[in-house]
């Protein structure tokens, strides 16, 4: 299911991307979705851009990862996960994980959890630009 | 040959993304990082950290791993993605 | 706020919910949506189709209300909610709560205790059309 | 006046939407629902559960309220919205 699981420089929808998930069951009732976006503030320092830098083929593997986890070790009927890289504007999308179940605690569990995965096992790179340059972020908050 | 790759702040303290290493027969991790801080100083304190992982061939890999001809080793500072 | 919080029959987009609740503040970085959809199926019965009934005024005041709350008891910028009422298909939106917070945990938690409260309070009525007829729901689940 | 509404099921059993009483002084709520029970027999279990609550002008009521000229009164089965 390569289309669920993505990384890419263009933009999303979310609707398409629920769309995308829900294709998978009509017996889904509940989706939970989180979405990352480019904050303009971060550590008191005003952020005017943000660039994400992935490890290709490594990324997109640990992302598929978290998807075969989550539907093994969840009550959820399927997930997708997007992830931009490059250039992203304050106020842009940057992430997406679409949680879909039948009810919905599991939708929510699941989740949170491909999230909190996400950022501990995949390896994506966040610089800020402030006005002190461009710096890579070395910790997630 | 093995190829060594840095990203984020490594690969700007390296000043390159890719470093090869004519290695034939298969060396341990701890050998092929010696080479790398000999060649780049600058990554020295970064390489003996725990928060900098190492991969080979795209998966994690442990202290005891073995470094072959052919391999792909990447250094990951900590991730910020989400 | 009244165009956050809405009844209303017709669909809507979850880019275009989102995108409502992000207009309040860049500093915006977590986004946490839940979306009912109709499902085919509920206690071992098929069903074919959904019917939604609200109480005017009172449904509206109730979701105005869960918005508030959250606002003040959780550490959130903004709240959005939609229902739809009348008939809706199988695989169609019913519900949306949209969360928007500068940290995901926050703004998990106003999502999942806001669609729970909705459940809880909100004068609103679903009726299943499965083998047997139209039937009201007295249940959620 | 005082306006009765019923919602889902109770409408259905009711067999209407909406029913007014000519009521001009205040009366308890639990006047309104032994007026509401004899018109409608079908609700008389209903209304005494639990699980049907009342609300007086959009707003919930407890079983004390009181009710006057011109309230609306909604008598509301468990929702299954969301």
């Amino acid at each position: 299911m390569s289309d669920l699981v993505r990384i890419q420089e263009k933009d999303f929808s979310i609707d398409e991307e629920v769309r995308r998930v829900s294709a998978a069951s009509k017996g889904i009732g509940a989706v939970a979705t989180f979405l990352g976006a480019a904050r303009d503030f971060s550590k008191g320092e005003t952020i005017t851009g943000l660039s994400f830098e992935h490890y290709p083929v490594m990324a997109e593997k640990k992302l598929a990862d978290i998807r075969e986890r989550a539907l093994g070790n969840f009550n959820i009927i399927e997930m997708g996960i997007v992830h931009r890289v490059g250039k992203i504007d304050i106020g842009e999308n940057i992430v997406l994980i679409v949680a879909a179940s039948a009810h919905r605690n599991d939708a929510f569990m699941a989740c949170e959890w491909a999230i909190t995965e996400l950022k501990r096992t995949t390896p994506i790179w966040k610089s800020e630009t402030t006005s002190k340059g461009e710096v890579w972020v070395s910790e997630t908050p | 040959m093995v190829t060594v790759r840095f990203f984020a702040m490594l690969k700007g303290l390296a000043k390159t993304e890719i470093k090869e290493y004519d290695i034939k027969a298969p060396v341990k991790l701890d050998e092929l990082k010696s080479l790398v801080k000999r060649d780049f100083p600058a990554l020295e304190g970064l390489l003996e950290s725990r928060s900098v992982l190492v991969s080979i061939n795209q998966e994690f890999a442990g202290k005891d791993a073995v470094v072959k001809d052919g391999d792909e080793v990447g250094f990951l500072p900590p991730f910020s993605g989400g």
